[in-house]
């Protein structure tokens, strides 16, 4: 499997600075780095290192104490998830987020509906927002066509984890934060995720950062990846670099 | 089909169970037996029915038809009380399952509640030396706490129970990998000192080996059960139990 | 399929006796056949706000209060009716925009409480501002209003004046639940973490749920005011937002239909157990106590009930069937 | 400044007989997860059984002692079998509803069954008035203000410092995980809900002589107690005595010194305040981190 | 044959108390009537009815009533109820008494609306000219429940002592089941006037006893029936010693049927009736002097002969008391000034009606 190179070096995300503190902890202690482009972007860390936190700073659920955020050159520190997701950042969560009530496929099409005309025009707009099509596609997708129909709320773990994802993807962003996409799910599929994302990366140019404990997707998927440890980080570079790293080897990895 | 085990070593056994949700069966006319002193892995796709098995096993949902055994020994329909403290079951369910308004250290006791407060806090701090990360954080409240570090909690939780039997659900999600790695050794502790583990792994190959079994699902069937080694030599592994299959290479995503 | 096609014909069947059958009734009938259609409006808008947007509002009955002492305190001042109904339903819309704020800070419970002290100053000011409201004393000889000359005094023609404002204001409501609208106040319901990272405007919704929800309230106020002749603050304290909610409740929130039948319960069920002479409120309370036993999730969840149960049974059979075909199933490896 | 001491000091023992119906709300929040419409009518029912026992001759003591018994088994035991057991697990709406309904069964059961009337009560304690730099206080003022003080306090102390205490809250916040753990969620589930009515059994022997024996009494001592739970916040018994006292003194100084119509405006505002800047109460305790 | 009475009260909600006993009086009437062969030789069918005090349901008991054909309509007792079903009577004009006390009520010019009891406007200055002669009291401090009963009162007292010349000081409003009574009777301390006048429920008069005794003010204390009915003395104990009031309808009052009264009530259910009791019980023999009067069972005609009507207890010892009947609805007879003494109603002044002053 070939990956396609980022296009240019400006980047796509970049934060700097970005610090926050519970009390005492230090989850993230000064966190700077650059989303290029194009480019597929992991973080990695021990538990507890600060990865999620980075994440909800990043798009807004949880205000830092310091540092700044641009998205393409511009500040977008502070802003609402709303906000940034219709900026086209995409996101999943670490804990499952789906709409228990909902079918997966109303799920999949609320997802994305709020990006199709003004709040007026959708009160006339017919119930599915025309987003049908696109739904059943990513259903094909992640192969949860038998689970369509159910209630989110009633699927198995790995079944709602793929319905998170598939969510993260209804509005085509052209950058996703994915927080443990993997954990849960079947290995098949997640050779599916990583072709996924390969396969959008590469026809469309799809950036994405991943959290991931798996090594082999993490490995074999990303193009640079950012070690934290202890709210800091450690290094960042390419998965032959990090695998070569002796630093992450001992704190992270194992031999 | 299945591995001959002598009648005297089963330490688990299904026979012709049916289970579910409501009135949608789970489980059908599931037979499936599980070592004693043995790591027994459990795969199978999402939505297999795997938790199923688990939470049938442990009470926590109704046998419509069929038997649970436990040692020779009819436990269907035994409350989760009476088997954690009659037959000494212990159960590590997968997603979250803590207090999360009470901290660290009281989610610990009441995981000993059965024990009895003197024997629980003697147990404690041997317990958080296998997981000091958890040590660290004894008096958050456990809301708080990473997605890792709350799956250790829960874990370490179960120890504490010193169990006979561990059914434990997919631990390694999102633990990092070193982590895994411990809390793999430590069932082999276990197992060594006669505990049986009847383990579910979506990250089949690290877990192979370390299983001494292996008992694939599907739609609530048992469709293999071989030794993990062998299982683990076997060239077609990824495309017979994994689901590997059924692997199209996925379309691009909504495009 | 066929579980939504028996509610089609249910609802033809339910307006067809909704159009013929108060005529046969006397007064006292006609009388209760109104007094719950207004039920119906006001619980149709709580249900907007409480059964799909999932917001705990308990502060219904302030609304309700303020589309009745609008039209009553309009008709003082010669104000139509025709034009204090559409005003007490903007101030309504208006107030529960506002109302709406404290629910972007608080949720669940919390934003329970402070709905219901909503509720409980507005009480207050009814009751204690006698130049405007009428104070305890009340506002007295409302009249009914006339519609291209007709009048509607009479209790037939008010309640048929009822009927059509409760049928177009469902017909509203039943195309605003089908529009994407209605998936945004699912989601903000189920999920408003997730709801908002996917680009819903959830402060807007909540705002949205809450003054289209209090809107209706206002209407149904208007046409109480109108069918009692006499308001004061009584029938808009808290506990009257509470009779509400359990409307809500028992019908199923979040069940289109479900308003209809949770009125009918609150109101008319205690008129039906009169025989039981005094005990007839006792008799009421247990009935919703085993109502609620019965189907916690509302009158109306029994057809959800067994189109999930068939559904299920399907589900087995289908698994069942995938199991047995299986090509790695038991037996054929050795 | 005496004046101003005499409505303090009475508002602090309403705000007593507030927070000792305040405290059931809070515990079965703290204990169960629901919310009860009917604990003012959990207050009510064991006042008229221990007048009954009294018209039976019993001494007061034995009557409180015979309610309690009777209390624990109609409040506590067939409550949980008849209402929480069968609607705990389809969430808070229900349950609500349900003791809704409770609440105008139990209150028009006794107006239709006993008297519309309301009935003098005995109070524990002897009629005796101090009067204290210029202030007037009786002595059931303080002896209810002492022992609502008790009753939360251990109230408090039970749930907190003991195991049990401890697993009904488990249980209250996530009943699988109870179960899991071992944790006997139906005996739990009794203590709460047995305890409950206790605690409103001593609440009624102690409200009661103010408040006097009437089928509605649990009406505005039931919306009372409600707000002083909030304002002192929902998941602290602490809490509920703060709040009670609270409400029962901002009642007093507003009526003296703003306006008595208004006077429940001024806890509303107070409230109000509470619930959008901390809603948590002033004592309670914030969830942190939802994801 | 049988002829139908509806008995439209408050049975539960915030008027359950005064509907109850109301009830019961119109009950223990018309079982006396039907055992002693009824009016006019027919039986007396009659139905009791919740209005859950809510005029919205009141409304439409009362065309319940009138569709089932009532020849006559007993209640509500609270004002804002009747104020609605009253114009259901007028319309089907069926003959309707009604327990209320505001002034209102019969100014309508309703013909088919009659009181079983004064109307504030009447009872108010007897009350003030007691304060006024009776007393020597120039400074009333004023406490009132804040309720359509409780505030007709306040304004009708304002009224009549201003007519005196007395003047009304502090003017303090509570709320219907307020418990603690410690501010407002502080600040009728702090008006320091030569009187207070409380005006509220029984319930709430007995709180209010006991507070005044707690903070030692030593002022009389003037009220009207509620303040010193045989509940508040019951439930105030000692602290009800002193207080006096105007009294309409008393069960101690000195008057043999009326005693009577008492304790066939008793004996019927089991305590002692308030004057909402006395209230339904004479109603309903008045109107049954009302029917016999005419000698048919004529509403329009019952209605017109109870105008007017004149009523002596010794020809008609079911009203208890002698009793005229005005124009617009509204009665009259004599009525007490009482004090409690040890824990009972003694009545210090009998009042002349006053029709027979005039
Ligand atoms: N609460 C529920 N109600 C209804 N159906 C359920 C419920 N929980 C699970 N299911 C269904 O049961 C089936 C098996 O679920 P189970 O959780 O056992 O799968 P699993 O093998 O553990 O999958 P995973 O690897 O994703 O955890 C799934 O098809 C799921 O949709
Ligand atoms: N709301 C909070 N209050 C207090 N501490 C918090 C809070 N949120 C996170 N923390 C702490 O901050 C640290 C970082 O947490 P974070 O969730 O970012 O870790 P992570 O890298 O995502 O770990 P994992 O791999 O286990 O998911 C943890 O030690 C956690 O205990
Ligand atoms: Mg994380
Ligand atoms: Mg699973």
């Amino acid at each position: 499997m070939s990956v396609a190179k980022p296009q240019t070096d400006a980047p796509l995300l970049r934060v700097s600075g970005l610090k926050k503190a519970y009390g005492a902890i230090q989850a993230v202690g000064g966190v700077s780095f650059e989303v290029r482009p194009g480019e597929i972007f992991g973080v990695i860390g021990p538990n507890g290192s600060g990865k999620t936190t980075l994440f909800n700073s990043v798009l807004g659920q949880i205000t830092p104490d310091e540092g700044r955020i641009e998205l393409q050159g511009r500040d977008i520190t502070g802003l609402s998830p709303r906000a940034l997701n219709h900026l086209g950042v995409g996101r999943t969560f670490q804990t499952l987020q789906v709409f228990g009530k909902m079918t997966v496929r109303d799920n999949l099409i609320v997802a994305a509906q709020e990006h199709h005309g003004t709040l007026l025009s959708r009160l006339f707009a017919p119930a599915d927002s025309g987003l049908s099509d696109k739904a059943d596609a990513l259903i094909d997708l992640f192969r949860i066509r038998h689970v369509a129909d159910k209630k989110a709320g009633e699927l198995s773990y790995g079944q709602q984890k793929l319905v998170d994802i598939a969510m993260a993807f209804m509005s085509e962003p052209a950058l996703v934060l994915l927080d443990e996409p993997c954990a849960g799910v079947n290995p098949s599929l997640v050779g599916g995720i990583s072709t996924l994302l390969k396969d959008l990366n590469r026809r469309q140019g799809g950036s994405f950062v991943v959290i991931e404990h798996n090594m082999d997707f993490v490995m074999d998927l990303c193009h640079r990846i950012l070690v934290m440890v202890e709210g800091q980080v450690m290094a960042v570079g390419t998965p032959d670099e990090i695998r070569a790293n002796k630093q992450v080897l001992d704190a992270y990895l194992g031999s | 089909m299945s591995l001959n085990i002598p009648a005297q070593d089963v330490a688990i056994e299904f026979r012709n169970v049916v289970a579910g949700y409501g009135d949608f069966m789970i489980l059908n006319r599931l037979n499936m037996r599980a070592r004693r002193g043995a790591i027994t892995l459990l795969i199978g796709p999402n939505g297999a029915g795997k938790s199923t098995v688990l939470k049938t096993l442990f009470g926590l949902l109704r046998v419509r038809e069929g038997s649970v055994l436990l040692e020779g020994q009819d436990i269907t329909g035994a409350a989760p009380k009476d088997l954690l403290v009659r037959h000494g079951i212990a159960f590590v369910p997968q997603g979250r399952n803590l207090f999360g308004q009470l901290t660290v250290h009281q989610n610990l006791e009441l995981g000993g509640i059965t024990l009895g407060m003197k024997t629980t806090h003697e147990r404690i701090p041997e317990v958080l030396r296998r997981f000091p990360r958890v040590q660290e954080r004894l008096h958050s409240q456990a809301s708080a706490l990473s997605g890792g570090e709350q799956k250790q909690l829960e874990i370490a939780r179960a120890m504490l129970l010193r169990p006979k039997v561990l059914l434990i659900d997919e631990p390694s999600i999102g633990l990092s990998p070193l982590v895994v790695a411990d809390v793999f050794r430590l069932l082999r502790e276990l197992t060594a000192q006669g505990t049986t583990v009847l383990m579910v792994e979506q990250n089949v190959k690290s877990a192979l080996k370390i299983s001494d079994e292996a008992i694939a699902l599907e739609s609530g069937r048992q469709v293999l059960h071989k030794q993990a080694d062998e299982l683990l030599a076997d060239p077609h592994i990824e495309r017979l139990f994994l689901g590997g299959a059924h692997v199209a290479a996925p379309a691009a995503a909504g495009a | 399929m066929t579980s939504s096609k028996l509610a089609k014909a249910g609802g033809w069947v339910a307006l067809v006796l909704l159009l013929a059958v108060p005529p046969l009734l006397k007064n006292y009938g006609v009388y209760l056949f109104t007094y719950w259609l207004v039920f119906v409006i006001a619980t149709m808008g709580l249900n907007l706000t409480v059964g799909y947007a999932g917001q705990k509002s308990l502060g219904h009955a302030a609304f309700f209060g303020i589309g009745a002492y609008t039209v009553a305190i309009g008709l003082q001042h010669g104000l139509s009716f025709w034009v204090g109904l559409p005003l007490g339903m903007t101030i309504c819309f208006v107030t529960g925009l506002l109302l709406g704020f404290p629910a972007l800070r608080v949720q669940t419970i919390y934003l329970a409480f402070a709905t219901l002290g909503f509720n409980t100053a507005v009480w207050l000011v009814m009751r204690n501002e006698e130049w405007l409201t009428g104070g305890t004393f009340g506002i007295n000889g409302i009249t009914r209003p006339t519609l291209a000359g007709l009048s509607l005094n009479g209790p037939l023609a008010y309640y048929y004046l009822v009927l059509a404002v409760a049928l177009v204001l469902a017909g509203l409501l039943w195309g605003l639940l089908r529009s994407p609208w209605g998936k945004a106040f699912t989601a903000l319901r189920d999920n408003p973490i997730r709801a908002e990272s996917l680009g819903i405007h959830i402060q807007r919704y909540t705002l949205l749920a809450f003054a289209i929800g209090a809107a209706y309230a206002g209407a149904a106020g208007a046409l109480f005011a109108c069918l009692v002749e006499f308001i004061e603050p009584a029938p808009f304290t808290a506990g009257a937002s509470i009779m509400m909610y359990l409307m809500v409740v028992l019908g199923g929130p979040g069940y289109f239909l479900g308003p209809v039948l949770g009125s009918a319960v609150g109101v008319l069920l205690p008129e039906w157990l009169r025989f039981a002479q005094g005990w007839y409120l006792f008799v009421f309370g247990t009935a919703v106590v085993l109502l609620m036993l019965w189907l916690p999730d509302g009158l109306l969840s029994i057809p959800d009930r067994l189109k999930a149960r068939r559904q299920a049974r399907e589900a087995s059979v289908a698994r069942a069937a995938a199991a047995a075909q299986h090509p790695h199933s038991q037996g054929d490896r050795a | 400044m005496t004046d101003f001491l005499q409505l303090l000091l009475s508002g602090c023992a309403t705000g007593g007989i507030y927070a000792l119906a305040a405290l059931g709300f809070t515990l079965l929040w703290q204990a169960s997860g629901t919310i009860n419409f009917a604990q003012g009518e959990f207050v009510m029912l064991p006042a008229f059984l221990m007048l009954g026992f009294g018209f039976a001759g019993l001494p007061l003591p034995l009557a409180f002692l015979a309610t309690c018994v009777l209390a624990v088994a109609v409040l506590g035991w067939a409550f949980k079998r008849g209402v929480a057991d069968p609607l705990l697990r389809h969430g808070l709406m229900p349950v609500v509803v349900a003791t809704i309904g409770l609440a105008i069964a139990l209150r028009n059961g006794v107006r239709a069954g006993y008297s519309a009337e309301a009935h003098p009560f005995p109070s524990l304690f002897a009629d005796r008035l101090f009067t204290v730099a210029g202030v007037n206080v009786t002595l059931a003022d303080l002896g209810t203000l002492a022992l609502a003080l008790a009753l939360v306090l251990a109230t408090q102390a039970f749930l907190n410092r003991t195991v049990t205490g401890r697993a009904m809250q488990a249980v209250a916040q996530n009943t699988e995980s109870a179960t899991v753990l071992g944790i006997n969620v139906p005996r739990m589930v009794f203590y709460v809900f047995a305890l409950n009515a206790l605690l409103a059994t001593a609440a009624a022997l102690l409200v009661t002589p103010t408040y006097l024996a009437k089928f509605d009494m649990g009406e505005g001592l039931g919306t009372k107690a409600f707000f002083a739970a909030i304002i002192g916040g929902f998941n602290n018994s602490r809490g509920a005595l703060l709040g009670g006292v609270i409400v029962g003194v901002a009642e007093n100084l507003a009526a003296a010194y703003i306006s008595p119509a208004y006077k429940d405006a001024v806890a509303l505002l107070l409230f109000m305040v509470v619930i959008l800047f901390k809603p948590e109460g002033l004592m309670g305790r914030k969830e942190i981190r939802k994801v | 044959q049988s002829v139908k009475i509806a008995n439209i009260v408050e049975l539960s909600g915030a008027g359950a108390t005064a509907g109850t006993n109301f009830k019961n009086g119109v009950e223990l009437a018309l079982r006396e009537i039907n055992a002693a062969g009824g009016i006019l030789g027919k039986k007396i069918e009659f139905s009791s009815l919740d209005t859950q005090s809510n005029p919205g349901v009141a409304k439409g008991l009362t065309q319940k009533a009138v569709d089932d054909g009532v020849f006559a309509v007993m209640g509500p007792v609270f004002s804002g109820s009747i104020m609605v079903s009253m114009t259901e009577t007028q319309r089907a004009e069926v003959p309707n008494f009604t327990g209320g006390e505001a002034a209102a009520i019969t100014q309508k010019g309703n013909p088919y609306i009659f009181r079983t009891s004064f109307t504030q406007t009447t009872a108010m200055p007897k009350v003030a000219r007691y304060i006024a002669q009776g007393l020597k009291a120039k400074t009333v401090a004023v406490i009132f429940v804040n309720n359509d009963f409780g505030k007709g009162g306040r304004d009708s007292i304002a009224k009549a002592l201003a007519a005196e010349g007395v003047k009304v000081v502090a003017d303090i409003s509570t709320d219907s089941g307020q418990v603690d009574f410690s501010a407002p009777v502080l600040k009728a301390k702090q008006a320091n006037a030569d009187a207070i006048f409380v005006y509220t429920n029984e319930e709430e008069s007995a709180r209010a006893l006991r507070e005044l005794r707690k903070q030692g003010v030593n002022k009389p204390i003037v009220g009207e029936t509620t303040l010193t009915g045989q509940k508040v003395i019951e439930l105030a104990g000692d602290a009800a010693n002193g207080a006096t009031a105007h009294v309409g309808l008393t069960v101690d009052a000195p008057n043999p049927n009326m005693l009577r009264f008492k304790a066939k009530y008793y004996q019927a259910y089991g305590y002692i009736s308030d004057h909402n009791g006395i209230k339904g019980y004479t109603g309903m023999y008045v109107l049954k002097a009302a029917i016999e009067k005419v000698g048919k069972f004529d509403r329009v005609a019952v209605a017109k002969a109870l105008h007017g009507l004149k009523l002596s207890a010794a020809q008609h010892p079911g009203v208890l008391m002698d009793v005229a009947f005005d124009h617009n609805g509204d009665l009259d007879r004599e009525s007490y000034i009482v004090e409690v003494q040890g824990g009972r109603q003694v009545v210090k002044a009998v009042l002349p009606p006053l029709g027979a002053v005039k």
